[in-house]
Formats: C-alpha cells, structure tokens, sequence
C-alpha cells in the first residue's frame, strides 16, 4: 500500500527526516508520534504527495510517487482520506456541502452518500451543525468534521494529523472507535498523535503499530509504550 | 473549441458553488467589461462617422482641380492643347477634360445670370482635372505649364479640404487605435482580476486539491465565472451605448446623416460584437491565468 | 486634508507592511490607472483638437453669405437699396456692404484674368452678409427678397460647412464625455479594486485587530497602497500618452496645426492633471470603500 | 478585572451560554473547562470583545462593554494578550515580526522589546523559526508563537485557548510553567483546556481555580478534579 525505502526530506537544505525504511500493509493500524516540530506533518505530507521525497522512494498504491504527474496525484489523493491538522474547509459552504465535497470534485454520485453522512454526523455528534458554516463552528467540532470528510469516500487509506488534539477524553474515545471500526472494514489507518493516553486505548483493541520520530530517523517504538 | 466554450454558458453548476462567490472581484470584472464596452461601441461609432466623412469628403475633393486659359482667340486652342498634352503625361493625374461652353455658362450663371453673350466675352477655357492617389506635383506642374502654355493658371482652390480630410483619417485611425487598446486593457484587466481571484482563493484551491480535484476541474469553475461576468457586464455597457447613441441629440438638417455618431443600416451589427470579443477574452485570459497560477501553486 | 493627503506619500512604511503584498490587486490597480490615464489625455487631445477646428471653421463660416443682383442697369441700384434696407432689419444678421468694384472684379479675376472691362458687362452685384449666431431665417428672407427685389438672388453657398462645424462641437463634447466617463470607470474600478483587497485580507484584518489596532490605522495602509498605485500608474499612462502624441506622425502642411492632435502652447500643463485627479481619486475612493468594509466587519 | 453579572450569549436565537456571574479579580489564575461545542470559546471571546452579550452585563477594567465603541474596544485589547484556538498569524511575516506586531499596530516601541521576545524565544524553543513565514510552521509551533505573541507587550491579562492541544506533554509542560511565571509578576490568566494531566499539574503550583462549561451554564469545578 504505501512503501518507503531510505527515504529522506529537507526544506531548502534543512534535512527534517533522513533515511526511512517502512511498509504499511493494506488493513494495517499505524500511529506516528515524536515532539512538537519533529516531523510528524511532514511525514503525513510525504504519504498523501504533499511533499515528495527528496531522496529515496516512496511506493504508493504500487506507484513510484516521482513518476506522477498532477492528475495522477489528484486520482491517488481520491484513494486516500486526510484528516489535516488544521482542518481547512470552504467557508463558504455549509458543513454538509463540505463533507460530500470530496464525491463532488471527483464528479461522484452524491445521493448514495446521503444516508453514510447521516450516520457519521450522529456518531461525530455534528447533527445539529450540519447547515452551519464552518467559521462558526468550535475547534473540536472542526476536527469532528473533518474525520467525517475524510472517511465519506470509504477510502483504502486514512491519514489523520492530530485528530484529537481539541476533543476532551470522551469525544476522542469516540474519534478512535469509529477509526478502529473502519481498520476492521479492512481500511489502512495511519494516525499521528501526541496523545499517549489514545495510543494505549488503542493497542488494547487492535494490533497498532507505533512509529516514533527521534532525531530526524522513524524508528518502530517497542513495548514501552 | 465552440464545444468547450458552450459549455461554459450551460455547464456544471455546482463545480461552480466550488469557488466562493468572489463579490467584488466578480463585481469589478463585470463592471470592467461593461465600461470598455460602452468605450468600445462610442469608439467603433466615432470610427465609423469619421470614415463616412472622410469618404465623402475624398470623393468630393478628387475632381477640384481646374486649369484655366486666357489667351488671346489665336493661342487659346494651341495652348489648351499644349496644356493636355503635359496633363496626360504628368503622373498622378487620373484624367483631364476640356469644358463645353454649355459646362462654363453654367458654372459662370451664379455670377451672371443665364443670359451671358459667351462669344463676345473673352472668357478662358476650362480643363477639368481629376486627381488620382495624391494628386500630381503641383509645384513642378506649374512651372510646366507656364513654360509651354503661359496663358494657364492652375487652380487648386480645393485644396483646402485636404486637412480636413486627414483629420477626418486621422480621426477614423485614433478611433481604431482606441478600439485596439481599449480590447488590449480589457484583456489585462480581467487577467489581473482574475489572478487576484485565483490569489484570493489559494485556500480553496488548496483543500480542492487536497480532496482529489483536478486541476481542469479547478479552472472551468474560475473561467465560468468570469466569463459569465464579463459576457454579460460586456452585454450591458453594449445596449447602454447602443441606447445612448439612438437617443443622442442628433443635428436635423440632411449633413446629420455624414456627421452624426449613429451607426447607419448594417452597422447596428457591429456593436453586437463586442460582447462577444469581451467573452472569448475573458474566457483565454482567465484560463491562462489559472493555469499559470495553478501550476505555480503545485 | 493635504496634510493627510501628504502623510500618504511620506507616512508610515511600517504599517504599511501589516498589509500583505496584494500583487494581483495592486497591479491591477496601477495598470487600470495607468490605461485609464491613457485614454484620457487621448480624449483630452482629442477635445482640445475639436475645440480649435470648430472654433476656426466657425470663424470662417461667420461671413460666407452673399446677395448677387442681376438686373437691369436702371433698376440695379434701386433693387440694391431695398435689398439692404432688409438685410439691416432681417434678425440674425451682423452687417450687409455693398462690394466694391475693385473687390468684385478680384472675386472674378480668376475666371477673366485681370483685364476685365467691368463697365462694359452686365455683372450683377454682390452684397457680403455677415452672420451673427445661428443665422437669419434662410427661407424667409428669400421670399422677402423675392418680394422686394426681384432680381436678387441670396447664395448660401457656404452653409454646406455647418455640419462640419456642428460635426467638430459633437466630437467636442465626445470628448468632454469620454473623460467624464473614464473618470467614473476609474473610480468605481479602484473602488472595487480597493473593496476587494480587503475582502481578501479580511483574515489580516481580522487578525490585526484582535491584536488592537484601531480601525484609521488598517484604512490608512490600504488607502496608502492604494493610492500610490494610481498614482504612479497614472503617471506612467500619462507620460506614454503625452510621449505617443508628441511623436505621431503629424502631417506637414499649415492644416497640421489645427487637426493634428499634439497639445498647443500652455495645453501641455492640462495631461498632467490627470495623475493628480486619480491619486484624489484613489485617495478618496479607498478610504470610503475601506471605512465601509471594516465598519460591515465589525 | 473582569465582572459578568448574570451575562448570557446566544448566536441568532440558538442559546449557548447563560445565566453566568463570575469575577476574575487582578493576579488569578483560571482555567475554564468543558465538552467540546460546550462554548469554552465563546465564553473567551465574550472576554476580549469578540461578542458582546446577549443579556446581563460583562465589565472589562472596570468599563461596560455595551458602552464601548471599536476605539475603546482596540485600546482594551491592548491590555489582554490571546492565545486564540486557530493561531492565525500574518502569512507574509516572519514569525519575529509577527510576534512583534502588537507592539507595531499600536505605535510602541520595538526595540526594547527585542530582548524579551529573544528570551521567549529560547523558552518556548522557536528560535530556529524566527525568520521562516508562519504557514511552514508546524502545529506545535504555532501554538508556543501564539503564546509569545499574546505575552509579548505583557499584558493585565492574558487568555489561552487550548494552548497545548498541538503540544507534546514536555512542551505543555513548559508553556504551562511560562503561564504561571508571569502569573507570579502579576497578571491575571485565563486558559481553556480539555486536558485534565494540564490543570492537575498547575494546581500543584498555583492557587488556580477551575471554571466548568455544563448545560450552557458556568460552575465552579469543586475538588473532583
Ligand atoms: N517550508 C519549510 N521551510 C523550513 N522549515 C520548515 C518548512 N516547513 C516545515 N518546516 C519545519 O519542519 C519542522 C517539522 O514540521 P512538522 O509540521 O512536520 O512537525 P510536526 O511533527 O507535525 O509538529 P507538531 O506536532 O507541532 O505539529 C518544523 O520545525 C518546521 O518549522
Ligand atoms: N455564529 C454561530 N452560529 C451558530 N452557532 C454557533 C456560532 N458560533 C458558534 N456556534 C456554536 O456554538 C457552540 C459553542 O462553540 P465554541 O467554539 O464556544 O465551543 P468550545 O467549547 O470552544 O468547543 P471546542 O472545545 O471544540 O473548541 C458550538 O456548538 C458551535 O457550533
Ligand atoms: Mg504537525
Ligand atoms: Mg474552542
């Protein structure tokens, strides 16, 4: 599904991840976690072609990530769900308008979704902000939506940045549920997280992984945790 | 290329919902169109009036020119024929033509009546001279003339209009050249405006994209808009111009056809144009605009 | 206000760069200015070259009219008194004189040459008309004349030159209009301009006044750019406008003067009013759109 | 400092907030806590002038601010530093001068702040970021520089919304310890957070009183936390 071989990536000559080795295999459950500034976002980045490797190979769906043009990223990109860390919408449409955009953009029957939607918006607790704009809705709500957003599609892959960061400890319980649930439909999940508490939750109900960030290499993190 | 561009008038709605309402980008692109096009439609009007002018003020000066003889009654025909003779030959001279007795009386009736004793007067030959391009040197004619035929006068008493002319092409030119930049502005106008949409909206493009949307998809949303915008902002300074033309005051005596702005019969078409030129430019600009700044934005 | 108006030019760098490079938008701004600009010191040359034909052919057409009379020796001037007794009471009419002999026998050399026996021929006489405003009532007095003098004939000949006069006022107040009305484009495009740059930045607004700032100090970054932008685009429209007529080919002969389309004498000053006219515009139309948007956003 | 004397909020008829009466009296320390959508931040925009109101009366340095025109409103703003949920910054300036704008728009001096803000700098661990543009900033990032920014013209006051919702545990930890520094010079805090480890740390440090969010009314969270 998604493969990295000696992977690195520097902004402008500033090296921010160096030599990465990992595989994620379809239906695996991922976290990635490390401090503030270490390169979790950017790691997210390299797995959706936001950024791309500036040396090393990054496989996505079987595709060689430098072989592809924009087209190609935007089918790839259909593949994949994104939950970004600042959960940016169209703020000019309304939540629902929002959620099904990814049907939309890809020309995509949106009636199908219709039913899908209700359902996440009961789970995500969004029912009664379905028709309000995204500005006017509080930080955790956004972040709600945006997991919405990103699993409307079904897609193979879900990436999540920090989903949990501005939810209290039920609401992120909840969040982790539905992604679980969604691992056991057979989906990939990669989650980064600062949140030690979720990742403990986590392993107790599903064989999660944990690759942590330390000084510019991604390392498997062991039982510790 | 007409597929894609009825498209545009039809087309997807909702990818249109895509990109914000963008208010007063979308305000000044159509505001924009609409006075170049009222500019526009004054200017092709001016354009137009001016080369009616100058038409019929050419016309009218091409057969001004006159030699005239006086001689004594021996010399008169030797000279007259000298004077075709070097008329014939003198290049830009389209051709030369001794008056009737029955031309010159009528030409003398305004002074003397219809009764003059032509024979008994000693009255000169007239020789007609049509001018051809710019006319002949009139300063090297004259001193032919006045080697071979003393008694001839060349009279080039039309002359005068001439400027008038060149200032009626002049006129007709200006009128052209404002088209010109008045089309070249609106073009770089709704290109500008149309980057500072895309500019505004780097956001939207982003998280667009961010879901899986294609760049073509991105652009048709921004170049319907501002076609749209410009097609009919265009449509109304057109009609407005139009109407403000129709209803002009216009001068009631029968010069009012040579120098009133109206268009005349067919030319009422013309103007129909030019919201189309403002439709396809607008349609190029925006989409090499978005383009270009799509591809910067990867 | 100068004071305000100069703190614009001078004033604040620092503020100014709270507000973000609004690339797109301040091009656009500088070049509609600068195109706007343009075409008004065209339409400005233009006026001023209608301006100085109307008021030349206006003066030549003052004093074209004449009155021929044909009669029999012993009833001339009998007829040629009555003539001028109507003349003098016809409303519309300056002066009416007699010409004299030496004058009439100039106005026909060309036709007789210079050795006319005057005495001998029945020449009519011409009395010269002098018009004043629109003219005397044509029709009338010819059925006046007709009445009186039987054997006068009134030549208008010269009239045909009124729709060319009346051609040149209409250009004229064209003119007049068209810098009118790219005077108001101007405004309404920097308008919007204005209003949309700072619906673009409503995030820096936003941001810059959850930090404190005053609302004067926001409009007096935006109004700065802004104003400096039409500033200079005008300028520059202004200068390739003034360099583009100084150096169009005019036509050499004395007519140049008076269709060509360079400014005259002290008429040069007049173009450079026009980037003075857009930095007030500018000014005024930034502060006011942005007043407005911050006052909706609050 | 602040007063609320039976304040309520409502957005377009929907009720959010009501019935709340509660002082922040000059030195305090306060959290406010509550669900997500509960109206934590809607309670600290009602604080800095954000909204206004709906019924009862909120004074701010002993002003009304029903009687406040937007002058008034900029010069009180002056006096309270926020940390706001989504950070927003000036994209086009660098972060140092970001940081540096409070003192900008309202006409002070820059200079002599130029040692604190490198000392804040140090403490919140940007000082590599000084001169990059705030969108390559990661989330953490922007988060400690949002506080920077809110403490910068050391103001009476100063509210936090969900400061370490991006942070790592050793960095909240950190910015909490800035927080209650400055809460020892004098000034008066106020922090929304979901995180319960965040307010059981500070209570071992500071007389800090918890402010709870339950059924859109405000309550003082006794000793169950
Ligand atoms: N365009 C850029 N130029 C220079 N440095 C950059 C750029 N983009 C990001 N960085 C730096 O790269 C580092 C890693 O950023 P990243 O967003 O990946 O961190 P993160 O692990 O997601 O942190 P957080 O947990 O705070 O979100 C940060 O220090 C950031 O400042
Ligand atoms: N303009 C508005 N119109 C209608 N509802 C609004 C508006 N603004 C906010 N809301 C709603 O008010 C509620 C409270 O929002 P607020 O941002 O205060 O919550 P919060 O406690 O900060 O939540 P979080 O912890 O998720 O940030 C939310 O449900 C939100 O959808
Ligand atoms: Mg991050
Ligand atoms: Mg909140």
């Amino acid at each position: 599904m998604l493969e990295l071989k000696k992977a690195a990536f520097d902004y402008a000559g500033k090296e921010i991840l160096t030599d990465m080795s990992v595989t994620l295999a379809p239906g695996t459950f991922h976290f990635l976690t490390g401090p503030s500034g270490s390169g979790k976002t950017t790691f997210l980045k390299l797995c959706y072609q936001d950024l791309i490797p500036s040396s090393g190979t990054l496989h996505i769906f079987g595709k060689d990530v430098r072989a592809m043009d924009r087209d190609d990223v935007a089918s790839v990109r259909q593949r994949i769900g994104v939950v970004h860390q600042d959960c940016q919408f169209l703020d000019h449409l309304t939540m629902s308008e929002n959620i099904l955009l990814p049907l939309q953009v890809t020309g995509h029957e949106v009636a199908s979704k219709l039913r899908d939607m209700q359902e996440l918006m009961v789970w995500t607790g969004l029912s009664d902000q379905m028709e309000l704009l995204p500005p006017v809705l509080s930080g955790g709500e956004r972040q709600r939506a945006a997991l919405a957003r990103a699993v409307i599609m079904s897609p193979e892959l879900i990436i999540a940045d920090e989903p949990t960061g501005n939810l209290d400890w039920d609401m992120a319980q909840r969040m982790l549920t539905l992604l679980i649930e969604l691992n056991k439909m057979g989906k990939t999940i990669l989650i980064a997280t600062h949140d030690m508490n979720l990742i403990r939750m986590a392993k107790n109900q599903v064989a999660a992984r944990v690759l942590r960030i330390r000084q510019r290499h991604l390392e498997l993190a062991g039982a510790e945790l | 290329m007409i597929g894609r561009f009825g498209a545009i008038l039809t087309g997807d709605r909702q990818a249109d919902r895509v990109v914000p309402p963008t208010g007063y980008t979308a305000n000044l692109t159509a505001f924009t169109a609409a006075a170049m096009a009222f500019l526009s439609v004054f200017a092709l009007a001016l354009s137009l009036a001016t080369d009616r002018l100058a038409t019929r003020w050419s016309e009218e000066l091409a057969q001004t020119a006159t030699v005239r003889i006086s001689a004594p009654d021996g010399q008169l025909s030797r000279q007259a024929e000298a004077v075709m003779r070097i008329l014939d030959t003198t290049p830009g001279i389209r051709s030369a033509r001794m008056m009737t007795n029955e031309e010159q009386l009528k030409l003398l009736e305004p002074w003397f009546g219809p009764d003059l004793p032509l024979d008994t007067l000693p009255i000169p030959r007239l020789i007609e001279v049509v001018e051809s391009g710019d006319g002949p040197d009139m300063a090297g004619l004259r001193l032919r003339l006045a080697a071979e035929a003393p008694g001839a006068v060349l009279d080039d008493h039309s002359r005068w209009r001439k400027p008038l002319i060149s200032a009626a092409s002049r006129l007709r030119a200006l009128g052209v050249f404002s088209i010109l930049l008045i089309l070249g502005s609106t073009a770089a106008m709704i290109t500008l405006a149309a980057q500072s949409a895309l500019a505004a909206n780097a956001q939207v493009i982003t998280v667009v994209r961010l879901i899986g949307a294609r760049d073509a998809y991105i652009v048709r949303a921004f170049v319907r808009r501002f076609t749209l915008r410009a097609l009919f902002g265009a449509l109304f300074g057109t009609v407005l111009a139009m109407l403000s033309i129709y209803f002009l005051p216009s001068a009631a005596d029968e010069g009012a056809f040579l120098t009133g702005l109206g268009f005349q019969g067919w030319h009422w078409v013309l103007p129909v144009v030019v919201p189309v030129i403002a439709a396809v430019l607008a349609f190029w600009a925006t989409r090499i605009a978005a383009f270009r700044v799509l591809r910067r934005m990867a």
